[in-house]
């Protein structure tokens, strides 16, 4: 009969006004800038650089390495190589970026230099409020912008910083083992050739290590 | 076969004749609606109905069409052209952006178009993963298309609504697993970008679990409307010939009759072992192209509770595939898949670079407006709308 | 209360958006007016199909340069006050897609716009927060002085130039009454 | 003491006026009435617009406005200075004057059918003898201003809703004045009052004698909203400004104050004719029940207004919009041979006693008419919910 | 489900990647060229067909039909009872500009040959690709080929809409973006770009304009010029 189908629809939409009520699934609306959704762990918004330890100038993981750069589908990243080297946090001498620009105005949040990246110095951030009406300057994040500690990125991403983390103190356990090896190798032939120069030897690696240790446990 | 109503009279009857240029000149000799009786309007680009900025100039003698020529366009962003300079890999983001709504079937087509390319395989967790990504996917997207039909028909919102609160519950997986709400960007080749996080699998069933609830509610608010019924049966007639020639896929097409849905003759990923079936219509009308997508999600359902169980563990990526350095040998790829939308197929022409040196996409949103004027002609302003409504497009996907 | 006061209450808490989206992003615009955002919250869920009623145009996807006059035209055609919010990359600056010969690189070279909101695309959570500090924004402005808004400056134009689509180009390729990029030095890198 | 709150407004109205001369009397209380009037619905329609969205969003899962203001109820507040500030636009090629007319020419008739309406015992502004018929004819003039601002824009779209508002309109004004004509029947008389005297509880009766109450004034009752509906151009009938089909319809140019003049017109028009069908079925300021003859009678008209509003929100929240030749076959092929029917069903009402005897009698020809009406006009289009087959795989 | 224990999922995954996918499993149900020719050197006389083969494995070998006979072999594909190739999928359109290659050729006195490399010009030309499936038949694709004299920009190609409809808005886009010409097709026109554009962009030869005034991540000749802009700006002020 006519009007039984706008009945029922009546009786849905009636459904759905009294449950707004009573039911919190008829209700879904999350009032935003009080409430907040939980972040997904996976979330991802824009790139941030990891620095260990406190200080980004010094602990920056990234090396420059422009692989990011080269494979960023729209071309929104800009980096240019120091021309000195800074010790990694396996002691090793390294590029640092001199310059390096992220155009969050152009980024499509691809994740692509996360993947990349052989050297987990670039991460994704899940900072999303970021409406300015500043067009230039505001969207151009430099280096001491995009720079974040690892404890950031153990916050928001916490089973990827563990895995990583525990990487890293792998590798440098391994480097340093490495290291006493090869500072034990050369000091025996050193003490077989010159006793005076063993000091020397064994004590390099250790300042370079320092930085990168503690951010590694922290 | 249904013939055509008195409405559609004017559809030329012939499938798939070719017309004169004639009957493709909108004004025709300039002066042929001088006299006052036609209207010529243009809908779109911004138009509230034209789902984006599609455009269509129609002539309506009083608020029938007469003439209706789409126009295209308003979103070619080049993503042809801007894959071709870029990587194999730094498309797969762009993909995501094709038909903005199901990004990770976009995903998959271009992915089996890639390992077809290069000849990767894909471990069986990663299908798993596909087949229930791709599930998701076909609800949300039908979910959508079901409320912005409602409200091109003139409905205050109420079916996008509830529409876009079951969506947001399968956004909630995707960027549980892919880390975003539309652009997952997750497949490679040779499998997926990641595993699921922990308690994802069940989260999943959650929701299938609680879909069938919500699809009796919308078909309790609609689907037995009488104004939803008269808005939309037999209005908008395709035939089956026309259909089949003019590349009509997806609903649409078997909407009017036609058995051919790429999931069983294709039987890519690992369809063959679900078991679903193919909802077909008769009529070919705008009723049956609505009706086709609230079958199609409940069978969508059932092969997700079917992936879900049988999900196994294992590695997700094809060993051989790389992430860098990509470079498949010179030679082509045609992959398709049923997106659902249509047929979603993507050719590769390799040239042994890096970056493909031919990339093309079929797009299903585009194809299937072919038919947009046939459908249209003889038939009410408002009834245009709901057609096109019917057909699904998105102009990303469109116009790409 | 100051009239300046009220005047500035009622048109921040009652910015009506053009019904209008371009691309990816004007998905995410409506499901920040869907109910789990619920922008109606703010007394902006009234999207207006017609310019002459609506506030503030959501710019919400890729612009392209065929689709550059309909949207210049559409700003032109809103009522004083109006507001313009980019949204997405593309819109800001073409975003992925700015590569493109058919994408304009940005949609403030023919428009002023006002908040700027990055993302590919933004989360519903991040429209409503533009959508709020252009409210912040608006509440704030002072009626006269230097820093009144542009609708209520003599010299300020509520109506711009439609660019022409020329044989490889929009022409001209942008305003330069609106449009004043700063230069970034970069070294060649050879 | 109830009968003091009860009289309280005409009370006041008489010591406003009591001091000045006789010969201006009627004029001014005629005045304040009109400014009591604008003043109460304009707040009403301010109300409303916040209510509907509040209402409309609960349906739809979320809060709705709820920031401006206590609970967001000043969002209308917002909104009114906002449109009153905007700058106004005439478009370059539009014809100045009528554009600027048509606004007011829709507001003007539509605050005018509020002087008939009883808003309560002895609340009636201007009480005609003739207040039924000088409510149709001052409603049925919006639909030329309705006109005037679609044709005068120079714009196809408002052409193309301007044509449909004056086709819908039109038509449903028949079914509109056709459904009260059992009323005057019944009643013998066109004044609103006397109507709705007619419809309070008889003594010694415990029910009022609502026409809503009788199976042709139910009727009746439904055929007057669905046309008021129609009138007031509210979803499902919204085609005049049909959003997705022809973006606003006949105000598409309209911008700042006149475009908020519209939407109050539209607000206006909705008060209006759901207070006449409160008037003619829902007994006006008559009590249902005897015994609750205490409240004071503008409440009850309220309280009925309120309901009648609500239903209007409710039911633009769930349907979709018709299409024009839907809404003419629904009309022409349903609601005026319905009303047509119930014309004589109320005769034979009258004469079969208005009693159970009547009950029998009427009540199997309205639902009969009904039911046929109904699969007449759903039948020829073979309308009807399908099943569907799967490929055989 | 059925499938849970089924052994199928290993052995299927497993697959020879020469049959990697189903697309060219079903493929196989379709004729090869050389069963058909005769039967369509019958229908249409003087016509040359020609294998292009795909060395990308698992992927299916095209067919390349001169132009002059292109419609009416499409035609015969598409009413063939055998073949019914009713489902024009996809049109495609390509570039292939004007290359050398280096090709290693016998010369020299018979019995003394040699081999020397030899460089020589392929002239480019412009190709359209149609992929063709059977709704009714269900197999599919067989693909087609139809390629241009040259690269001018009055290139001109049989339109196959009156044969499949499914053409007419994609070989539009290839008139678009390409700038071939489709005889007879109805409504030629462009259908991305707008009226007054000049240029078929996907060419690959084709020049964007430069409208990157500001551009602070450039790369590659966009920094270049970023460089030579700020150049310019650096000497006006």
């Amino acid at each position: 009969m006519l009007g039984i189908g706008l009945i029922k629809g009546l009786a849905e939409t009636g459904r759905n006004f009294v449950g707004s009520y009573l039911d919190p699934d008829r209700l879904v609306t999350v009032e935003y800038p009080e409430e907040r959704l939980p972040v997904k762990e996976n979330f991802r918004q824009f790139p941030f650089l990891v620095f260990d330890g406190e200080k980004a100038d010094i602990g920056l993981r990234c090396v420059a390495c422009q692989i990011c750069e080269k494979e960023c589908p729209p071309q929104c990243i800009y980096i240019e190589k120091s021309k000195d080297k800074k010790p990694d946090h396996l002691g090793k001498p390294q590029f640092y970026p001199a310059v390096f620009d992220i155009d969050i105005s152009v980024c499509m949040s691809c994740q692509i230099c996360v993947e990349v990246c052989p050297f987990d110095a670039i991460k994704m951030d899940q900072q999303f409020e970021l409406s300015t009406a500043d067009r230039f300057r505001g969207l151009l994040l430099t280096r001491d912008r995009l720079a974040k500690p690892n404890s950031h990125f153990q916050a928001i991403h916490p089973r990827d910083a563990a895995e990583i983390d525990m990487r890293r103190v792998d590798e440098r356990a391994k480097a340093e083992a490495k290291a006493k090896a090869d500072a034990e190798a050369k000091a025996k032939q050193a003490t077989a050739a010159a006793p005076g120069a063993t000091k020397a030897v064994a004590s390099t690696p250790k300042p370079a290590a320092a930085p990168a240790n503690e951010g590694a446990i922290s | 076969m249904p013939s055509h109503g008195g409405a559609t009279a004017k559809v030329p009857t012939e499938a798939g004749a070719p017309r004169g240029p004639d009957a493709y000149r909108l004004t025709a000799g300039d002066n042929e609606y001088d006299d006052g009786s036609l209207l010529e309007i243009s809908m779109g680009p911004q138009h509230p109905s034209t789902h984006g900025v599609f455009r269509m100039d129609v002539v309506l003698d009083g608020e029938t069409v007469v003439k209706l020529k789409p126009v295209f366009g308003y979103l070619h962003r080049n993503h042809e052209k801007i894959a071709e300079s870029a990587s194999y890999l730094a498309a797969m983001p762009y993909t995501d952006r094709l038909d903005y709504f199901c990004s990770l079937t976009n995903n998959w087509a271009y992915a089996l178009a890639v390992e077809k390319l290069a000849g990767l395989q894909v471990p069986e967790r990663a299908e798993f993963l596909r087949v229930i990504t791709a599930e998701l996917t076909r609800l949300q997207n039908h979910v959508c298309l079901a409320g912005f039909l409602m409200q091109d028909m003139g409905a205050s919102g109420t079916p996008l609504m509830y529409g876009f609160r079951e969506r947001e519950k399968i956004l909630d997986l995707f960027e549980a697993l892919t880390g975003a709400r539309m652009m997952c960007n997750y497949m490679r080749f040779g499998g997926c970008r990641c595993d699921t996080p922990p308690g994802w699998l069940e989260e999943v069933r959650k929701v299938v679990d609680r879909f069938p609830r919500f699809l009796d509610e919308f078909e309790n608010l609609l689907s037995s409307n009488e104004i939803l019924m008269a808005r939309t049966q037999g209005i908008g007639v395709l035939t089956r010939d026309l259909a089949i020639n003019a590349g009509i896929t997806g609903p649409v097409l078997r909407s009017c009759g036609v058995d051919y849905d790429l999931r069983k003759v294709d039987g890519y990923g690992l369809y063959p072992k679900f078991q679903f079936r193919v909802p077909l219509g008769d009529h070919g009308d705008t009723y049956d192209r609505y009706m086709m997508r609230i079958l199609e999600m409940r069978e969508s359902l059932g092969i997700l509770r079917q992936a879900l169980d049988a999900i196994p563990e294992g590695p997700i990526l094809d060993p051989k595939s790389k992430l860098r350095g990509f470079r498949p040998k010179p030679g082509e790829a045609y992959g398709r898949i049923e997106a659902p939308k249509g047929e979603l197929g993507f050719y590769l022409i390799s040239d042994g670079s890096p970056n493909p040196y031919r990339y093309r996409i079929r797009p299903p949103s585009l194809i299937n407006l072919t038919v947009l004027e046939d459908l249209c002609l003889g038939h009410n302003v408002a009834d245009t709308v709901t057609i096109l409504g019917s057909i699904d497009i998105v102009l990303g996907e469109v116009d790409r | 209360m100051s009239l300046n006061e009220i005047y500035n209450w009622g048109r921040s808490n009652s910015v009506w958006p053009l019904q209008f989206g371009l691309a990816c992003c004007a998905i995410e615009m409506i499901a920040s007016t869907m109910a789990r955002y619920d922008m109606a919250r703010f007394g902006s869920e009234v999207f207006r199909p017609s310019p002459r009623q609506a506030d503030l145009m959501i710019v919400s996807g890729t612009v392209t340069k065929k689709m550059v006059p309909q949207i210049v035209r559409l700003y032109n055609q809103m009522a004083e006050p109006k507001y313009v919010i980019a949204m997405g990359a593309c819109a800001i600056s073409g975003g992925p897609f700015k590569q493109g010969y058919n994408v304009l690189k940005g949609i403030d070279r023919y428009i002023p716009v006002d908040i700027h909101l990055p993302g590919c695309p933004p989360k519903p959570e991040a429209l409503i927060h533009a959508l709020m500090s252009l409210q912040k924004m608006i509440a704030d402005q002072p009626l006269t002085g230097e820093g009144r808004p542009r609708h209520l400056k003599p010299e300020g134009a509520s109506e711009f130039p439609i660019p022409h689509q020329g044989e490889q180009d929009l022409e001209p390729p942008c305003n330069p009454h609106i449009w004043r990029p700063p230069a970034i030095p970069r070294p060649v890198t050879a | 003491m109830a009968a003091t709150l009860d009289q309280l407004f005409v009370q006041l109205l008489h010591g406003m006026t009591a001091p000045l001369p006789e010969a201006i009397r009627p004029w001014v209380a005629l005045a304040i009435s009109l400014g009591a009037i604008l003043a109460v619905f304009g707040l009403c329609f301010g109300i409303t617009t916040v209510c509907e969205r509040k209402a409309i969003a609960r349906m739809q899962n979320r809060l709705g406005p709820n920031r401006v203001g206590p609970y967001g109820f000043l969002q209308f507040a917002a909104d009114g200075i906002k449109t009153l500030t905007k700058e106004d636009i005439v478009p370059r090629t539009a014809d100045q004057v009528v554009h600027f007319l048509a606004p007011l020419a829709l507001l003007v008739p539509v605050v005018l059918t509020f002087l008939v309406l009883p808003f309560g015992r002895n609340m009636t502004a201007m009480d005609l003898e003739v207040g039924l018929l000088f409510f149709f004819a001052a409603g049925a003039s919006t639909e030329l201003a309705v006109f005037m601002a679609g044709w005068s824009s120079r714009n196809k779209y408002s052409l193309l809703g301007a044509m449909r508002a004056i086709a819908q309109m039109l038509s449903y004004e028949l079914p509109f004045i056709l459904s009260t004509i059992g009323v005057v029947m019944i009643t013998g008389a066109l004044s609103t009052t006397k109507i709705v005297e007619a419809q309070a509880a008889a003594p010694g009766e415990w029910l009022a004698r609502w026409h809503v109450f009788t199976p042709w004034g139910l009727a009746a009752f439904l055929l007057f909203l669905i046309a008021a509906f129609a009138e007031s151009n509210r979803s499902p009938f919204d085609l005049p400004e049909g959003e997705s089909e022809i973006v606003a319809g006949y105000f598409i140019e309209y911008s700042g104050f006149k475009f908020a003049l519209f939407f109050m017109a539209e607000y206006l028009g909705m008060f209006s004719s759901s207070g006449m069908a409160v008037t003619l079925f829902l007994g006006g300021w008559t009590a249902p029940f005897a015994f609750l003859d205490w409240v004071p009678s503008w409440m009850w008209f309220f309280g009925k207004l309120g309901v009648l509003i609500a239903l209007f929100i409710w039911v633009r929240g769930t349907t979709p919009r018709l299409r024009m030749d839907q809404l003419m076959d629904f009309a022409w092929k349903f609601m005026l041979p319905l009303a047509l029917i119930i014309l004589p069903t109320a005769a034979i009402w009258h004469y079969a006693g208005r009693g159970w005897l009547g009950w029998l009698v009427t009540a199997p020809i309205v639902v009969g008419a009904y039911v046929l009406l109904g699969r007449s006009l759903v039948g020829r289009r073979r309308i009807r919910q399908r099943s569907y087959r799967y490929a055989a795989t | 489900m059925a499938a849970t224990g089924d052994s199928a999922a290993g052995h299927r995954l497993n697959l020879d990647p020469n049959e990697f996918g189903t697309t060219s499993e079903s493929s196989a149900s379709v004729e090869t060229l050389e069963q058909i020719l005769p039967r369509m050197k019958v229908a249409i006389p003087g016509v040359t067909f020609e294998v292009v083969p795909n060395s990308a494995p698992g992927a299916e070998p095209s067919w390349l039909v001169d132009r002059e006979h292109a419609l009416s072999a499409a035609f015969f594909l598409r009413d063939d009872s055998t073949l019914r190739l009713d489902y024009c999928s996809n049109v495609t359109g390509v570039d292939w500009p004007e290359r050398t290659i280096k090709v290693k050729v016998r010369k020299g006195e018979p019995g003394a040959e040699k081999e020397v490399e030899e460089t020589r010009v392929v002239p480019g030309y412009l190709e359209v690709v149609y992929h063709l499936y059977s709704m009714a038949a269900k197999h599919g694709p067989v693909v087609l080929r139809v390629r241009t004299p040259g690269r001018g920009n009055d290139v001109s190609l049989p339109s196959l809409t009156p044969v499949w409809r499914s053409c007419e808005l994609q070989e539009r886009e290839v008139y678009d973006l390409f700038g071939v010409h489709f005889e007879n097709h109805p409504d030629l026109r462009r259908l991305l770009m707008w009226e007054g554009f000049k240029d078929h962009p996907m060419r690959k030869d084709y020049v964007p304009p430069d409208d990157y005034e500001y551009e602070p991540t450039p790369h590659d000749e966009i920094l270049e010029k970023a460089q030579a802009r700020l150049a310019r700006r650096e000497a006006s002020s």
